[in-house]
């Protein structure tokens, strides 16, 4: 006999408000409907309304857990239709935000999925491990969350000390790889959560052209960052990891080695930090003319995309469209709960780290 | 025992009395030793008694009909069981008991998870309603296993005396079915890696769900007791017999707080297995502690 | 390193927690309520063009200029702060207090404009501040 | 105020449980809110306690700035979280819908839906000022001991207890 079992809309294992309906007989679950919009604020309507110094702060709060990329993106848009160039050092700022952004996102998602799987240990110990970056955000940018970093045509906020970030990130590394990587690993009753958990096989990612870790984890090696770099991605070096058994475990695996790739490239960054000016243009001069600006970016979670219009004559944008990484690999949860324990649905659906509020808008 | 110590037994000595700020004790040491092993200070002391105070003085929704009033029944009930098998611990030894006490012992730690399962149906939440399966499922297997181990260490002592086995020596036979209740207590107290009956993060509070007010003060309790219970019945197999009655009071509530200790150290380095991951466990054990139980006694019976 | 060891260096590491009280202390660079000082203030109203959430109100006719600001309201980017070339505008480094009721925290200025050349006079005192 | 009175009074500000609701916030305040929980600020040392359902709750922490969407379910789930219970709005978008002022799909601000007793303000606030708002929220509660139940959504009571 199957019943439906609806999730949410206020529901423990979710941060945010969405319903996942699932048909389940008994323990397994046969088919999910998820129904979101819970989180729709009209944020694309409302940016129609701001002028490029509003529109950032608006942009910004698309997201909390990945506001950098969502500033960065519309920045880098109306850059694109403004033909601004942003100083280097600005780039090199962008970078080191950015990467900032995707650690403590990671580490975030590592905490959660310990706490979607009972293991409250883990949740504490990843909790813990990034307040540390929060740390430095928080100095480089006065706040914890929405650092409010980037403007049209640079950064707002210089970085006074590289020195101190990067004797963070050894302390962080050094964590990564002695305490929160080897535990996960090791302990087989988180193990036994997450492998062969929520399968997403090659083929079926390729055809729902999922983005972002979820795709690294199912053997597909896209990544903005090397396919077409932003900002100042093109001078550093890094790998792409990528697996190839798909399922939670190997996003686990993905996310833990980005860490490192994140560290590895917050290194170069900020040993190659150029001198300079932090942003270029006056802002209270500056003229968007019409046209169009595209920006590509890769959040922690995936590619988000963001296409930006500007009318003529006026000090707000025409259309602003944001697509996002979630809206891309939300499908994927479908295939990947389907014939998954009720138990593990929680964890497949947390494993591409949802963001609904960004989907939503 | 006549039917007046029994009572005092019950109510006052180690019963309610006694047994309730036990109950809150140990519900506090487990969650401030949780939060030492997690680097954080955790709650300040005797937490579940302000807990248990506070949620007596809430309010609670009226629910009609048969179903408030059995909602209202089962949290009593479980305090009542609870409360029964804390009254018949042999905390100071030569203090009463009578011979088949351990079985009386055993069926009122199975009733709370009994009462349980019957709250998460009666409160018609469909989270209820699965906590409650999970929990019949889960106790199904666990049993097997709790009542194997106590088969075996009371064939090995010839007694179904508490009074008796706590007088008496260890034996291989009774390590093992120690060991065997060590394993299965984290599924009786609903603890990791065995807590999928409350697991929040897919069935809310499973069958408490819909509880609140004094009668999720009254599961509270009984689950506090359930605790002193089960470490208690652990600590009297496990404490070597001592002479001064004191001295085997206070020892008895050294080896309960330490298998406190242990079981919260269990349940921070797991993570929360599956249902049936638990279940394939317990039978795997179950199938283990048998060959291995059986063995022994055939072993034993040969020395004889 | 295995869950064990971890748990036994947590537990003899000791507690890494702020006691409740206290609070862990805010950065230089943190960004807090608005402050606003009208004797510093030219009166050109960037701040509200700049502030993305309404936050920062201006409200000017010939004779006086009104600024008011909404902590309830505030995003705390510090737009506004960047743009105000006078420096009137400055951030507080600490985080903003708790509030009971909505408006509680807010704030009103009301400046007089200078009046026109011909008949020059001193610039009339700032209103005080006054809590709506 | 008889001795059961004050140990209820203490009680209460000694364990405020938790129900966290998001009303379409950005999730800026739910991981900040989360992090209170975590070591370096950890909530438990005030007595507080995640509660997963919201008929164990003493505290409901609301972020986002109330969208269409999210009212009814809000209004749900404060209605299941039963007497005495304290509103803490956490952020500015719960407090005055914040930069999604002038959307057309807000509901907002919270006070006009349910009534709020304390404001933490910040976007998003951090752990340590979500944790004072908390325990400010459970002194309120503590003073409402005495009162019996309170109509759903009397804003004016709730205003006056503060007082």
């Amino acid at each position: 006999m199957s019943y439906r079992i609806p999730m949410g809309p206020y529901h423990p294992a979710l941060e945010e408000p969405y319903k996942l309906e699932l048909v389940c007989d008994g323990e397994t679950v046969q088919d999910a409907k998820l129904n979101i919009g819970f989180n729709f604020r009209g944020i694309e309507q409302l940016a129609e309304t701001r002028n490029f110094i509003q529109i950032v702060a608006l942009m910004e709060r698309v997201c909390g857990i990945c506001s950098n990329t969502h500033t960065l993106s519309i920045c880098q848009a109306v850059e694109q239709i403004a033909e601004i160039t942003p100083p280097p050092r600005a780039l090199y700022i962008r970078v080191i935000m950015a990467e900032l952004e995707r650690l403590h996102s990671h580490v975030l998602w590592a905490g959660v999925a310990g706490k979607l799987i009972g293991f409250k240990t883990m949740f504490m110990t990843c909790f813990a491990v990034r307040e540390q970056i929060m740390n430095v955000l928080q100095t480089i940018s006065g706040n914890r969350v929405n650092y409010a970093m980037n403007r049209v045509g640079g950064v707002n906020r210089d970085i006074d000390d590289p020195a101190m970030i990067l004797a963070m990130i050894g302390e962080l590394e050094k964590d990564m790889v002695k305490t929160v990587i080897p535990v996960f690993t090791t302990s087989h009753s988180a193990l036994s959560r997450c492998t062969g958990v929520g399968v997403l096989s090659e083929e079926k990612a390729r055809s729902l052209g999922v983005v972002g870790p979820t795709a690294r984890a199912s053997g597909l090696p896209q990544d903005l960052r090397r396919a077409a770099p932003y900002a100042a991605y093109e001078e550093m070096d890094f790998n792409v990891p990528v697996e190839h058994s798909g399922d939670v475990k190997a996003r686990l695996v993905v996310r833990a080695l980005e860490i490192l790739e994140s560290c590895s490239i917050l290194r170069q960054a900020l040993s190659k930090l150029p001198a300079g000016e932090i942003f270029t243009g006056d802002e209270s001069e500056m003229e968007i003319p019409e046209g169009r600006g595209f920006s590509r970016v890769e959040a922690p979670r995936g590619e988000v995309i963001y296409s930006v219009t500007w009318g003529e004559d006026t000090d707000t944008p025409s259309r602003v469209h944001v697509r996002t990484p979630t809206y891309i690999n939300m499908p994927a949860v479908r295939w990947m709960v389907r014939g998954a324990r009720l138990a593990d649905t929680p964890l497949i659906q947390a494993s591409i780290d949802p963001c609904y509020s960004c989907t939503d808008r | 025992m006549n039917a007046t110590t029994a009572l005092l037994r019950m109510l006052v000595f180690p019963g309610i009395l006694f047994a309730a700020p036990a109950a809150w004790f140990f519900l506090w040491i487990e969650r401030k030793a949780m939060a030492a092993l997690q680097q954080r200070i955790g709650p300040p002391f005797m937490q579940p008694f302000f807990d248990f105070v506070k949620l007596m003085g809430k309010q609670v929704p009226p629910r009609e009909g048969l179903g408030g009033f059995l909602m209202k029944l089962w949290p009593v009930l479980a305090v009542a069981a609870s409360a029964g098998a804390v009254g018949l611990l042999p905390v100071i030894p030569r203090s009463g008991g009578f011979p088949g006490d351990l079985v009386l012992l055993l069926s009122l730690l199975e009733l709370p998870s009994m009462f349980i399962i019957a709250a998460g149906f009666s409160s018609r939440s469909l989270w209820g309603e699965l906590g409650s399966s999970r929990e019949a499922i889960l106790s199904v297997s666990y049993n097997v296993v709790f009542l194997m181990a106590i088969i075996g260490i009371a064939a090995s002592q010839h007694t179904f005396s508490l009074q008796a086995l706590a007088q008496s020596q260890g034996s291989p036979l009774r390590w093992l079915g120690v060991l065997a209740i060590l394993i299965c207590l984290p599924a009786k107290l609903h603890m990791n890696p065995f807590s999928v009956t409350n697991a929040e993060q897919e069935i809310y509070a499973g069958p408490m769900t819909e509880y609140t007010g004094h009668e999720l003060a009254l599961w509270e309790l009984a689950h506090g007791m359930e605790w002193v219970a089960a470490t208690g019945l652990v600590a009297t197999l496990i404490a070597p017999p001592l002479a001064n009655p004191w001295m085997a009071g206070a020892l008895f509530v050294v080896l309960s707080v330490a298998v406190v200790l242990v079981l919260t150290i269990v349940a921070a380095a797991t993570a929360r297995l599956t249902i049936d991951d638990s279940v394939r466990f317990f039978w795997r054990c179950a199938l283990a502690f048998a060959v291995l139980g059986v063995s022994s006694v055939l072993l034993m019976r040969i020395k004889l | 390193m295995n869950i064990l060891r971890l748990l036994l260096n947590n537990f003899l590491g000791g507690s890494i927690t702020t006691r409740f009280p206290n609070r862990p202390p805010a950065d230089k660079g943190f960004r807090g309520l608005v402050r606003y000082d009208p004797q510093i203030c030219t009166g050109c109203g960037v701040c509200a063009y700049r502030c993305s959430s309404r936050g920062i109100s201006f409200r000017s006719s010939r004779t006086a200029y009104t600024w008011a600001y909404d902590p309830g309201q505030c995003t705390y980017c510090g737009r506004c702060v960047d743009g105000c070339e006078a420096h009137a505008i400055t951030q507080e480094a600490a985080p903003p207090p708790l509030y009971y009721k909505r408006d509680e925290l807010n704030l009103a200025h009301t400046t007089q404009r200078p009046l026109p050349p011909p008949k020059k006079k001193p610039e009339a005192a700032p209103a005080t501040g006054e809590a709506k | 105020m008889n001795l059961w009175k004050k140990l209820l009074c203490y009680s209460r500000r000694k364990s405020p449980w938790l129900f966290h609701m998001n009303s379409g916030s950005c999730n800026g305040c739910d991981i900040e809110l989360i992090a209170g929980l975590t070591p370096r600020y950890d909530a438990e040392q005030l007595g507080v306690k995640h509660e997963a359902s919201p008929r164990h709750a003493d505290i409901i922490c609301i972020s986002g700035p109330v969208t269409h969407t999210a009212v009814n379910a809000m209004k749900t789930v404060y209605g299941q979280v039963c007497h005495p219970k304290a509103v803490v709005a956490i952020g500015s978008c719960p407090a005055s819908t914040n930069v999604f002022i002038d959307s057309r799909v807000l509901d907002g601000p919270l006070d006009r839906h349910i009534p709020v007793d304390v404001y933490v303000p910040g976007c998003p606030p951090r752990p340590d000022a979500i944790l004072a708002g908390i325990a400010k929220a459970a002194e309120i509660l503590a003073a409402r001991a005495g009162q019996e139940a309170q109509p759903a959504a009397a804003p004016v009571a709730a205003e006056e207890e503060k007082a």
